[in-house]
């Protein structure tokens, strides 16, 4: 988990140096900080597994086994990137490993979750749907219609609240009046837990519960967790509506550096194993940069291909 | 040979399918709940008996649900036929038709497919605004969907069968005041265009309109109910001595200009008729892409005959008003044969 | 309120009957059964109090006070209807008397109920909105997004579920997992209360304290009420899709019959005074009619006035 | 006279009717959180300094709600402008828009006003599809509405003034490319329309179209960023000889025809140019409507330069291959004056 955890961090750190840099196109919409959501979640799904993402679909892409590869080439636009350069960080996915390709329609993900949860389940596999979204999206009418579906079907979908506290630049509590988002559950006869999302032991018990319950036909859960952005909502935005209380108190939970502390108290991995792992993860996002950068451009008029399959 | 309404001929084209290919299924509010109507205008009436609710999925009234289930259900590995009761509905979904359905295998760089079919009645039948709308207009606009509009049993049953294994999201305009006039579900002003349908099984390509009736001084290209309001047109213009030729086009995207040009070539005037408000009805689109490439086989203005540019209004004298009747259209024709 | 009661009864019922007849144009969407939801929520509102409403709108608007004959010329499309033959049975609506225009949208009215409750606050009256929807209307994009606005901005908006076990064919069990819709109220902690619909002095007395709630600045209220259609969907619907021992069951309970036992029991009218009432409504009834009948269709060509103010 | 953006046009248009009525009132997403973006395109930053929360009022992330209460609240004496972030989302909010503030007018019987301004940014900057759609041919398609289009600060404030002034709803389109390149929020590619602007109060009547350019070969009719690619165009054809007329329509519904036709008479070849997908864009109604009152003032076909019809691709390079250039705009005219 730590070598996910550290990877995700250092992708996007990597993508956002780039980008200040002026050499990557488009926009970026980072999870620096929210990582062990991502990796505590899926790292037990399987690969015939589902996921819907967001527009801040990096860490859940890279989690669910999308190549790093076939991302750094999208990110950079080229033909070869894993939506040949026709999505873009937004719409980052490789069906191919079950990851459907992001929504950037806050909550439009959520729907098509519902579609692949009928589809698991219509063709009797036990595959489950991980349905990602965040807290500003649960204010969407297709979040409520979604988690409806879902309930009253049974189907076998873990809806994901990343509760970042921010939509943007509003804070959460300027837009719902409860405590926790995870009370919605019990609108529609789900079961809602919280958890800490930047533990990640404490989500990946928590998504594998949930993950558990849906494998075994015993239907969707709603999952809360609570992290914080340590970046920007997307690209040039200083926070400025934050306080800068409580991103210090949350930049002190930082996900990535708790995992490694808590691998090192428990003496679960000795340091120099821990360096050989960064050392590693470092090595391969040296080298998908420049596989990336060496690789082809699409020509112009492939924009005209894949209009209909 | 069976005689089948639209309604039926689109039911027999649903039951095939399903039938043929397990992946196949329907959603929608209604469509075939117990006792129930079997969707607003009865095509999935009876489904469920052969096919189980499992597969004839009666939803909670969700819009949003509906179309982005059938959205994730087809971008992995089934065939949802989804259904609004009444297309002006399709606002509700808009976003995820035309954010998702549409584009997904293309920002996919080709990598899912979206093989969906979303079923739509069209039409103004003294409901008032809501209940009332014709919206190819809209649809045709949005790249990446496909666009069908039988007009006929046999169109109907060939087309929604194509479509069902096309691997695209397809949108089927139905027109309520088409799908036949028996059965307490049915419209007191519908016509009954019911038809010979082949017992063999039957595909009808995209793309491929068809001529209703041959004439040779002007062009008529409409669609759904003014299909069958231009024929009627064309009867009082032929006593007239103007001779019509009709033309079907079957579907709008894609649209058959082959047939069109080929048309004009010989008449050298062109009129649309359509349901839809005139201004960027689809029939804009037509008019404009004439204009573009085949202007000099005209002898006169393309003229289109549509629905006035308003909300539909309640009273059916208004309603009449503002759909195309056949004396509109053989009046604007009159008019046409003296420019 | 009796009177209110037997109105919406037999103007309802004699339109259903002039359609059989085939005099009337459109289509029909009744509210039998449900009278004592209209009468008993807006018996004490103002003029000035707005109101939204459904395809089902014809009980609330004579409830809130449209007029009998501007409702029955609109049912004959004619030219002096309150919405001039332009709107039609489902767009019923008077905003001179805070009827706004009815949405034939499932739920499509909601949004509207929020932006006239903004209205009321901001204009700083002390109106109310009431807002009217179904069970199946609950499960639409709109009522969750709706709902959460409300509580946020505690506005003066009383939602008013007239919970009728039905949308169209679909039992609400089918499409919902919990017990009563007022539990969703709490996803956005909002107060939400179940009363029984078909008793006009409990809807009368729940309504009440909600529009007192709101009219004093502390926010919205759900309102659930338990009802059933003695009528069809809409028409030609036999209404095969229903328990016939449900329908005895609630046919019981009728609302009008009720009232008037009440009354009499309680001895709060004398048989003869309920009589001389009814007399008096059916011969309202009875010349909206005719007054209907002799009025002026609008020409063709005003289909083309009114697309802009 | 001031130098402004359109943004900061824009925003002294809210301001100065804010100021001047009190039912005025902004409402969307982050539109003036403290701190925060002022819109994703700085319009409505700093408004709250001055008239506070409540009429700036920042929405939870629910754009059915954002246009309905803009309806509902118009209706009943206010004059609300709502924010979608990006015109893309206004497919989620559809509903509202095509059902409910178009047709409120017109199903009251003329007895209800809905005076509601619907803000949208448009157009293409590398962010991928569902952030880049050109959406004007939906809207113009819908009866009940107005649809306007600055593109220079002068017009977009003299446009949104009489917009909020309007008993109608009217939908702005605004583009992402021409707020200004100023900012940290600004985009790479923008343009940097700044212009003068008047000190005094000005409105700008709806209906009227501008000549940017005087020409007597060709018309080139077109919109938002695709005026100044025309401009570009035009330019590089002058050195060849070839002098185009541009015109810039400002206002799509109600939309200048006699303009149109008046420059046609004297050009007799006409090309309209516009970002939006060609498929039933705005475009092919006037194309159409052209064809229809005017053709005999043509001695060429009607050509559309617009966007291919595809999804927007995310890559520059595709990006930029979609969107009409200057180059394509000029090699469209050359071929023009040839037919
Ligand atoms: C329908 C829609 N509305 C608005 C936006 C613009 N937008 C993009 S991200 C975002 C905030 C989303 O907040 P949240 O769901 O909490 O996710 P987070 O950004 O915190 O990951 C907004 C408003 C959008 N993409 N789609
Ligand atoms: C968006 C939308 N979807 C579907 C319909 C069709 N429809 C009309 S009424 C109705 C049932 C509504 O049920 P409910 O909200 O319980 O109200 P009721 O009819 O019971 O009064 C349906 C599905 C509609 N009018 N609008
Ligand atoms: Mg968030
Ligand atoms: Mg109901």
């Amino acid at each position: 988990m730590y070598e996910q955890l550290f990877l995700l961090r250092n992708y996007e750190d990597r993508i956002y140096y780039m980008f200040l840099e002026g050499i990557m196109p488009g926009t970026i919409h980072q999870s620096q900080g929210q990582e062990a959501c991502a990796v505590g979640v899926l790292f037990d799904v399987r690969k015939e597994d589902y996921m819907t993402s967001t527009h801040r679909p990096a860490g859940h892409c890279l989690a669910k086994g999308v190549s790093l590869e076939s991302m750094m080439c999208e990110m950079f636009a080229k033909a070869n990137g894993c939506c040949k350069g026709k999505g873009g960080a937004m719409h980052t996915g490789d069906i191919s490993v079950g990851a459907i390709p992001a929504v950037a329609i806050t909550a439009g993900g959520m729907p098509v979750a519902i579609g692949a949860g009928l589809s698991c389940k219509m063709r009797k596999t036990d595959n489950v749907v991980i349905c990602f979204f965040g807290d500003g999206a649960s204010n969407e009418g297709a979040f409520h219609e979604s988690m409806n579906a879902a309930a009253i079907w049974n189907l076998p979908v873990v809806f994901v609240c990343e509760n970042n506290l921010y939509g943007a630049s509003t804070h959460i509590n300027q837009v719902i009046k409860i405590k926790d988002l995870a009370e919605r559950a019990a609108a529609y006869g789900m079961p809602g837990y919280v958890a800490d999302g930047n533990d990640v032991l404490a989500v990946n018990k928590a998504a594998n519960e949930a993950i558990d319950r849906a494998r075994k036909g015993k239907g969707p859960t709603l999952l809360e967790l609570k992290t914080y952005r340590r970046c920007g909502h997307s690209r040039n935005d200083a926070c400025g509506y934050r306080d800068k209380q409580e991103e210090k108190e949350w930049f002190e939970k930082d996900p990535v550096a708790r995992c490694k502390n808590y691998i090192l108290q428990q003496q679960l991995a000795a340091p120099v194993e821990l360096e050989a792992i960064e050392k590693k993860v470092l090595q391969q996002i040296d080298d998908a940069v420049a596989f990336a950068k060496a690789s082809p451009s699409p020509e112009p008029q492939d924009a005209l291909l894949h209009v209909y399959a | 040979m069976a005689t089948l309404s639209i309604a039926e001929a689109l039911r027999e084209a649903i039951r095939e399918e399903m039938r043929r290919d397990e992946r196949v299924f329907c959603l929608g509010e209604d469509i075939d709940i117990e006792g129930g109507f079997g969707g607003a205008f009865t095509v999935t009436l009876g489904l469920s008996k052969e096919f189980g609710h499992e597969r004839i999925l009666d939803t909670p009234i969700s819009e949003i649900m509906i179309a982005g289930a059938a959205v994730g259900a087809a971008m992995t590995g089934m065939i949802p036929i989804a259904d609004v009761q009444y297309g002006d509905f399709l606002f509700c979904m808009m976003d995820q038709l035309a954010n998702n359905a549409a584009k997904m295998t293309y920002m996919s760089g080709g990598t899912v497919k979206v093989p969906m079919v979303m079923r739509a009645p069209v039409g103004a039948t003294t409901r008032g605004a809501q209940h009332a709308q014709s919206l190819e207009g809209f649809f045709t606009h949005i790249p990446g969907l496909k666009i069908i509009c039988p007009s006929t049993a046999y169109d109907a049953k060939g087309l929604l069968k194509t479509a069902i294994r096309d691997n695209n999201p397809v949108v089927v305009f139905e027109h309520k005041l088409l799908y036949g006039s028996k059965g307490n579900r049915a419209e007191k002003a519908a016509l009954s265009p019911v038809g010979e349908v082949p017992d063999e099984e039957y595909l009808i390509p995209f793309g491929e309109g068809v001529i209703r009736r041959e004439g040779k001084d002007i062009t008529i290209v409409a669609n759904l109910l003014m299909v069958y309001r231009a024929m009627e047109a064309a009867d009082i213009l032929e006593k007239e001595g103007i001779s019509v030729e009709v033309i079907d086009p079957r579907t709008l995207v894609p649209f058959d200009y082959e047939l069109v040009i080929h048309s004009i070539r010989k008449t050298s005037r062109l009129m649309i008729v359509e349901e839809d408000t005139k201004r960027n009805g689809w029939g804009a689109e037509v008019a404009a892409q004439i204009a573009e490439d085949a202007l000099y086989y005209l002898d006169a203005p393309i003229v289109r005959v549509a629905g006035y540019d308003v909300p539909v209004p309640f009273a059916p004298v208004m309603e009449n008003y503002v759909v195309p009747s056949a004396s509109r259209i053989a009046e604007a024709a009159r008019k046409l044969m003296k420019s």
